[in-house]
């Protein structure tokens, strides 16, 4: 019974969070992979990014994603949302 | 098919036998193939390892979604699309792109788009390791 | 290198084999396959039969040339052009052509031209044999 | 000694001529494969088409190679030369 009631808590908890994930060289220049942000509300890419990296400026070759799809600064990221910031890409 | 790969692979053995089960070549009259394959330098330096980072869950995304453009795009009976992740050494495979349909004009189009769109698109990074083992993120994939 | 064969072949298997005695592919980074294959219907007909006549002499020479051709015009490591002759069934590949460079866009390029150029000026004739026995010259190949 | 004489024979003979060859759907339609000319001296590949075909109009859609290389109906063909004619090609 305690052990239903944390998970139903940390879905709860989980849906009021914004996953924030770094990768490759942007990752190792922030010290950071991933930020849990807390927000009740929608809130811009650009200020995610702001709350999570600590820089007020999203450098323009910065790549964005919200769940797994490209998107940009202007675009509005709701509770519960994963968001990712990554370096131009340079796979095959 | 989309397929991320920790271990090596030899891509005309992965072909061979990928053929035997499925046989779309024989159906389709035309294949076009590109495999890349990791050189052992790079912008003048020598590099003996890279790791290829990616983004578990968006680039199994990005990747069904160029291969889902692709088949729109194009008349095509199949496409396969495997990427090479974790520690690459020279020599060995990275990437194999393969699309087969009834035409040899449509093959060659969407194997060369796909090509290009998972080297702009796909959430991969490369990280070189190079001789005197001193590391560096590769910044920008070449152009064509 | 170039090779005309009378005996059927699996193109992925040729290359692994090839891969595992030239090591080409590891060098180059960038390798670019077509593969062309019988399909067992033509304008409308079912086809159960081909015979692949060719130019003895001229076609190897053709072929020679076309590689040849292709080496001086893109930076190109190796050229690969395997041709069937004789009677061929469906499901059967007929031509496999490989190129390998440095560069993606320029093994792309040297990839579909060299196929292009073969399909036009490649001494081969395609005679097919329908499912009623009834025997046909191909009168032209198909544009791109 | 008999068989040497008859070996540069062969090939004094053989230099004197011009070989003609017809492949695929035109070999059929005329009926013949391989025809062997007597010449002297260098004649047009439009004449070895008469002679050898026995139509004087060579059709536009026949290619022609001389010594395994593309050629054309107004080409001077030598004594020893191959000339081959024959229909689009269709491989690959």
């Amino acid at each position: 019974m305690a052990f239903l009631l944390g998970a139903i808590l940390n879905g709860i908890l989980s849906i009021m969070l914004v996953k924030v994930l770094f990768f490759a060289s942007l990752r190792e220049r922030l010290g950071v992979g991933q930020v849990m942000l807390d927000t009740h509300e929608a809130i811009s890419v650009q200020e995610v990014w702001q709350r999570s990296s600590g820089e007020n400026v999203l450098p323009v070759n910065v790549l964005i994603a919200v769940n797994h799809t490209y998107s940009d600064a202007a675009a509005l990221v709701q509770p519960g949302d994963e968001v990712a910031f990554f370096p131009p890409v340079t796979g095959g | 098919m989309i397929e991320l790969r920790e271990m090596p692979f030899d891509p005309w053995q992965y072909l061979a036998e990928r053929q035997v089960s499925q046989g779309v070549e024989a159906r389709s009259g035309a294949a076009a193939i590109f495999v890349g394959t990791m050189r052992d330098f790079n912008e003048g330096d020598s590099v003996q390892e890279m790791y290829l980072e990616h983004y578990p869950g968006m680039t199994e995304h990005q990747l069904e979604t160029l291969a889902a453009s692709a088949l729109k795009e194009w008349s095509l009976d199949d496409v396969l699309i495997v990427h090479r992740i974790g520690r690459i050494i020279p020599t060995q495979p990275i990437v194999l792109v393969a699309v087969w349909s009834a035409h040899r004009a449509e093959a060659f189009d969407a194997c060369r788009h796909l090509m290009e769109s998972l080297k702009h698109s796909a959430p991969f990074w490369k990280r070189e390791t190079l001789v005197d083992n001193s590391v560096r993120w590769v910044a920008s994939n070449t152009p064509g």
